[in-house]
C-alpha cells in the first residue's frame, strides 16, 4: 500500500468538488465564486500540509507512486526515439530501454530503465528489474554511444537488478560491473537522472555519469528501506526509520556531492502535472549536455575519473579515535 | 618483516571464538580439527577439504615471499551519516576492529611473490562482513594507482556481504569508484587478477570483482549477485545446493579457474610469470 | 539520372519467371497479383504482407533520392580455380548475368537519402544466390575505403546463401577481408547500419552481417548462420515454424529492429539523421 | 570409414610383422637380418606408394584420421599452460579452448579447437565444434591478450561452428563476426595453423591472422566436400570429385596466397610420429613469433589490413569476356 496514494485521497475529494461545483456554476449561472474560492484555498492548504515537507519514507513512497511518469513517459517526449533491441547474444529486456534519440537540439543514445504502469505490463517489463542481458544492450549502446561521439543520457528507475536465478546463472554481477567500466571509459558526456527508485547496484549500473540529475522526490540508496530494515532490526516494518537513515533523498544527496542538480517537482509529485515535470526534466538533460559540450573527450575522461577518485568520507590521518586500542 | 600496524592490533587478545580454543569444529563434516594443524594446512580442513574463512594476515603470509609494505593504513572509516541503528556506526567499527584485528574491511600493500613484484588487496568478512565502505573503496584506488604507477601487477582477493549499509550511498559510490581506477590501471595495459572467496556477493560481486583480467575463485566458495535468501524470498522455493558456488560458476562460464587453497600460491606464481616476465630479487 | 551499366544489362529480355508475365503468384497466400501493383507496392503483397526478394534496382529507386554514384562496378569474376561442376563457372556468371542483369551479387555506390549522402551495398539472390566471391568481397570493401575516406555512412542490404563454393577458399576470405574493412571503418567513428533480407545466411551473416551499428531485418526475413536443412539433418527433427525469421532474432536479441518494407526509407533516413547531422543538398 | 585408417592396415600389419621378426631374433639369438631387412624395404615402399601421393580426398581423410594429433596435444606440449574458461555470460566451451601458455620462450595467448580422441570426448567435446559461447570465450581471450601485449597463438581443427538449435538462438553468426573483427583490431602477433580440418567459418573465426601455418595434410575449405558435393551434384558421395575441385590442401592454398607456410608431416601422416610433428609445428609458430616480435603494433595491423586487402582473385577492367552480353 503506498502512503502516499492512500494520503491523497482526501486532496483528490476535495478537487473533486471544486471541479464539480465549478461545473454546477456554469451550467446554472450561479455564482458560486466564494464557495469555490474557500475550497480552493482549503485545498491548497491541504496540500502544502501534506506534502510541503515529507518525511524520507513518504518520499520513497513518492518514487514508487502507480501514476508517476515512467521512462517510457520520458521516451515518449523525446523529439525522436528509435530504440535499439537486443544484447545480440540472448534476448532483449523490456526493463532496460535503449536507443537512438533527439533530445534539446542534439542527436544521443539513451538509455531508460523502464517499470510498467499495470500489472500486465510490469509482468512484460518485470517491474523495471533488468536481467543480465539488459544491462550487456545498454553496455553495447553505451559503446556505440562513445564510438559515434554521441552524448549519452540514462534515466535512473528500478527497485534493483533482477534477483532471479537466470539471472545468477547469466553472472549479475558481470553484466553491471562491465557498465560501470564502460562508463567509466566512454569518449562522451554522460547525463544519468534519477526519475524514480535508484534501487543499488542495479541503478548505479547507469548512474556513472559526468553530471547526475535527481528528480526531486526520487530516492538513491544503496539499499530498499524495507530490505536494510531487516537486515538490521529483522523487522521489515521498520523501513520508515531505515529509511530516515539512509540519506536516499535528492536533498540529502545533493549535500553529500553525489547528485549534482535537483528538478523540483509541483506540489503533490510530479504525477500531478507529468507533462511539465517531464519537460524540466528533458530541460535539465539538455542544459547539462550544453554545458558538457564544451569539453574534448579526453577533459570528460579525466574529470570524471576525478569526480569519482574524490567520492567517500573517511579519515586519513591515522586511526580515528573510535573504540579503544 | 616489520609488522604493519594493523598486524598489531590486539586481535589476540580479544575472547573471539576463533582464538579462544585450541580446536575448531569443521562447519561441514564436524570434524574437530587442532588449531595449529589448522593453521599449517592454510585453514582447509583435512578431512573433507573445507576451506575455512581466512584472515587476511594469515593470506599475506600464505602468499607473499616476505615483507608486505602496507599502503593506506591510515585511511579510516568516519561517520558521515551519524549512523546508529541498535548501536552507532563508530562503535560497531570500534567492536570489529578488537574482532578481526584489522583497522578495515580490506588491507592493501606491496611485496612479492615467487620473486615477482605484486599490488595486493585482501578482504576479510571478520570486519563488518567485509562490507564496502569508503575506506575500502579509497585503499582500493589507492593501491590500483600505486601498481598503475609502476606497473604492478594487481592481485585482489574479494569477502565481502556488498556494500555498507551504514555510509548510505557514499558506500554505493565506491562501486563506481573502484571500477574507474580498474579501468584505467587495466588500460594501461596491466594485468589484473582477482580471487573469489567466500562469500562473495552484491557491490563487490558487481563491481571490481568482476572486472579483472583473470578471475580464480577458491573450492565452494559462495559467489553471486543477490543472496541466496533474497533469491529463495522472490521465487519462493528452495535453491539447489551447488548454486553460487564457485563450482557452478565455472561451469557456467563466469569464472576462469576454481582453485584450492593449497594450490594457490603456486597458481597466481605462473599467472604472473605470464604477464610480468622479469623477475625481481626475492 | 544516369543509369549505370549494370542497369542496362539485358535483363528484361531475358526469358525470367519473374519478367514473362503480367501477373505474380504470391508464394505465401497464392493471391495472383498484377505486376505493376506490386512494383507500385514495393514487392509486398497487398493481401498477406508477404516480402518478396527484391531486385538490387529497383531496391535502388525505392532508397534513393535520384542519382546512384555506381563504384567498382569493372570488378569482376574470374576464374581462379578452373571450376567446373555440370557447368564452369564462367558459364554460370554469364547465365546469371543475363538472369539478374547484375555484373555480380551486390552493387555498390554513393548517393542521397533524404538529402543525406550515404555509402550503400545492395546484395541480390538472383546473382548465384547472393554469394560472396572475390568481387562481392572487393566491392565492399571499396565502398567502405571510400565512405571511410568521405566520412559518409554506410547502409548495405544483405542477400545471400554464404561464401561462393566456385572460389572456394578465395571466397571463405572475403570474410576476413570484409571484416578487416568494417573494423577500420567502423573505428574511425563511422555509422554502419545493415538491412537483413531474405535469405542472409553462412559466410555473409557470420562477417559484415552481424558487425553492424544497428541491424535491420525486413519483416519475415531468414537468417541465421546455419540453413534450416543442416539443422534438420543434424538433430533430426523439423524446425518450428518461425525459426531463423526475423521476429525470431528480435525476440532472441540478436537484431536491433524488423522493419516492414513500406517503412524502410523513412527507418533509414531517421538513423542516418542520427549520425549525420549535416544534411547535404538534395 | 575413414579411407586412411582403411589402407593403412596393411602396412601397420607389415610394421607388426618387422616387430614381431625382431623380437622373435632378439630372443632366440637367430640372424634374421635378411628377412627384416626384405620387409622393411617392402614397408618403405608401401608407404611411399601410399603416401607418396594423395589425392586431396586422402588427405581430407588424413586430416581427420582418428589418430592424428588434436589441440589438446599441442596444448600439452607447450612450457607451460594456464586454461581460461568461460565467456563470463553464459558457458565454458570445450570445443574451444584458451589460456595463458609459454611457447619457444614467450609468453602467449593460446585459442585451440578441440575435437575428442574417442567418443565420449567427441561428445564432451561436440566433435570440436565450437558455440558461440565458445568464439566469445575466444574474443575474451583475444582483447586480454592485445590488452596485454601477449602474442596470440591459434590452433585450428574443427568440421565447422556448431549447427545446432541454441547455437542458432545464440546468435553463432554474431559470434563468429565478432572474432573476425576482434583478429582485425588486435595490437599483437597472431599467428593461426591449421593441425587438422579448416571446416570453414568455423574455422576462419581464429585464422584471422598475421601469418597462417597449415600442416601439410591439414585441409582447410570454404565447405566440406560431403556438403559442397551434395549441393552441386545432389550426391555426398560425389565428396572425392568435390575434395578436388575445392583446392583445399596445403600446397594448393600456399599457391593462393592465403597460407604462408607449411609445416611436413612424417611419411604417412602426422600421427605416425604425433610427438615430433607437434614439436614441429610449434617451433615453426615459435619462428613465425620471433619474426613478427621485430614489428610495432601499427606495423602489423597495417600489415594485417594489406595481407587480407589483396585476398581474392577478380578481373578489374571492366566486364569479362564470360557469357554473352
Ligand atoms: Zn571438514
Ligand atoms: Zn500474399
Amino acid at each position: 500500500m503506498n502512503v502516499i496514494v492512500e494520503r491523497e485521497k482526501g486532496l483528490l475529494e476535495l478537487e473533486a468538488r471544486i471541479a464539480e461545483l465549478r461545473s454546477v456554476a456554469a451550467a446554472q449561472s450561479v455564482d458560486l465564486h466564494s464557495e469555490i474560492g474557500v475550497l480552493e484555498a482549503k485545498a491548497t492548504q491541504v496540500a502544502q500540509e501534506m506534502f510541503g515537507a515529507m518525511t524520507p519514507w513518504e518520499r520513497v513512497h513518492m518514487a514508487r507512486h502507480p501514476r508517476r511518469p515512467l521512462g517510457s513517459d520520458y521516451l515518449l517526449a523525446l523529439d525522436a526515439f528509435d530504440e535499439l533491441h537486443g544484447d545480440r547474444h540472448f534476448g532483449d529486456d523490456a526493463a532496460l530501454v535503449g536507443g537512438l534519440a533527439r533530445l534539446a537540439g542534439r542527436n544521443v543514445v539513451v538509455l531508460a530503465q523502464v517499470k510498467g504502469r499495470d500489472t500486465k505490463q510490469n509482468i512484460a517489463r518485470n517491474f523495471g528489474m533488468p536481467a543480465p542481458h539488459g544491462y550487456r544492450k545498454a553496455k553495447r549502446l553505451m559503446e556505440l554511444a562513445s564510438r559515434l561521439g554521441l552524448p549519452l543520457v540514462t534515466l535512473i528507475d528500478t527497485p534493483g537488478a533482477d534477483p532471479g536465478i537466470a539471472s545468477e546463472e547469466h553472472n549479475q554481477s558481470e553484466a553491471i560491473a562491465a557498465c560501470l567500466t564502460t562508463l567509466a571509459g566512454v569518449k562522451v558526456p554522460v547525463v544519468a537522472t534519477v526519475i524514480g527508485e535508484g534501487g543499488s547496484g542495479g541503478a548505479l549500473a547507469l548512474g556513472l555519469a559526468d553530471y547526475v540529475i535527481m528528480l526531486e522526490h526520487s530516492v538513491y540508496s544503496v539499499a530498499s528501506p524495507e530490505g536494510c530494515a531487516a537486515i538490521l532490526w529483522g523487522d521489515a516494518a521498520k523501513a520508515d526509520e531505515a529509511a530516515a537513515r539512509l540519506r536516499l533523498t535528492s536533498d540529502d544527496l545533493k549535500k553529500f556531492g553525489i547528485i549534482d542538480e535537483i528538478v523540483p517537482e509541483p506540489l503533490g509529485g510530479a504525477h500531478r502535472d507529468s507533462t511539465q515535470t517531464v519537460a524540466d526534466v528533458l530541460a535539465a538533460i539538455g542544459g547539462a549536455l550544453d554545458t558538457l559540450a564544451a569539453h574534448s573527450p579526453q577533459e570528460l575522461l579525466d574529470a570524471r575519473y576525478a569526480k569519482y577518485r574524490k567520492m567517500g568520507a573517511f579519515l586519513d590521518t591515522g586511526l580515528p579515535t573510535v573504540g579503544a586500542r | 618483516m616489520p609488522i604493519p600496524d594493523w598486524m598489531r592490533l590486539p586481535r589476540a587478545n580479544a575472547p573471539q571464538e576463533r582464538d579462544a580454543t585450541l580446536w575448531e569444529r569443521c562447519p561441514k563434516c564436524s570434524e574437530m580439527l587442532y588449531r595449529k594443524d589448522l593453521e599449517q594446512h592454510l585453514w582447509v580442513c583435512s578431512r573433507c577439504g573445507h576451506h575455512f574463512r581466512m584472515h587476511a594476515s594469515d593470506r599475506v603470509h600464505m602468499l607473499l615471499d616476505g615483507e608486505f609494505q602496507e599502503i593506506a593504513a591510515q585511511v579510516a572509516p568516519s561517520d558521515p551519516l551519524h549512523w546508529t541503528d541498535k548501536r552507532t556506526y563508530p562503535a560497531k567499527i570500534a567492536a570489529d576492529r578488537i574482532k578481526s584485528g584489522l583497522t578495515e574491511a580490506i588491507v592493501v600493500g606491496t611485496g612479492t611473490l615467487a620473486g615477482q613484484r605484486l599490488a595486493l588487496g585482501i578482504m576479510d568478512f571478520s570486519f563488518r562482513g567485509g562490507t564496502m565502505g569508503s575506506v575500502v573503496g579509497e585503499r582500493l584506488v589507492r593501491l590500483f594507482e600505486h601498481a598503475l604507477h609502476h606497473h604492478f601487477p594487481v592481485v585482489l582477493f574479494t569477502a565481502s556481504g556488498g556494500a555498507r549499509m551504514e555510509e548510505g550511498m557514499l558506500a554505493l559510490m565506491q562501486m563506481a569508484k573502484s571500477s574507474a581506477a580498474v579501468k584505467r590501471f587495466t588500460d594501461a595495459g596491466n594485468f589484473y587478477a582477482v580471487v573469489l572467496t567466500d562469500p562473495t556477493t552484491g557491490g563487490v560481486s558487481a563491481s571490481f570483482a568482476f572486472q579483472a583480467d583473470v578471475i580464480i575463485a577458491e573450492s565452494k566458495a559462495s559467489i553471486g549477485f543477490a543472496g541466496r535468501r533474497v533469491i529463495e524470498q522472490t521465487i519462493r522455493q528452495r535453491l539447489p545446493e551447488n548454486f553460487q558456488t564457485a563450482e557452478f560458476l565455472l561451469e557456467k562460464g563466469q569464472i576462469d579457474m576454481v582453485v584450492s587453497r593449497h594450490e594457490l600460491r603456486d597458481t597466481l606464481a605462473r599467472l604472473l610469470g605470464y604477464v610480468a616476465p622479469a623477475t625481481v630479487p626475492a
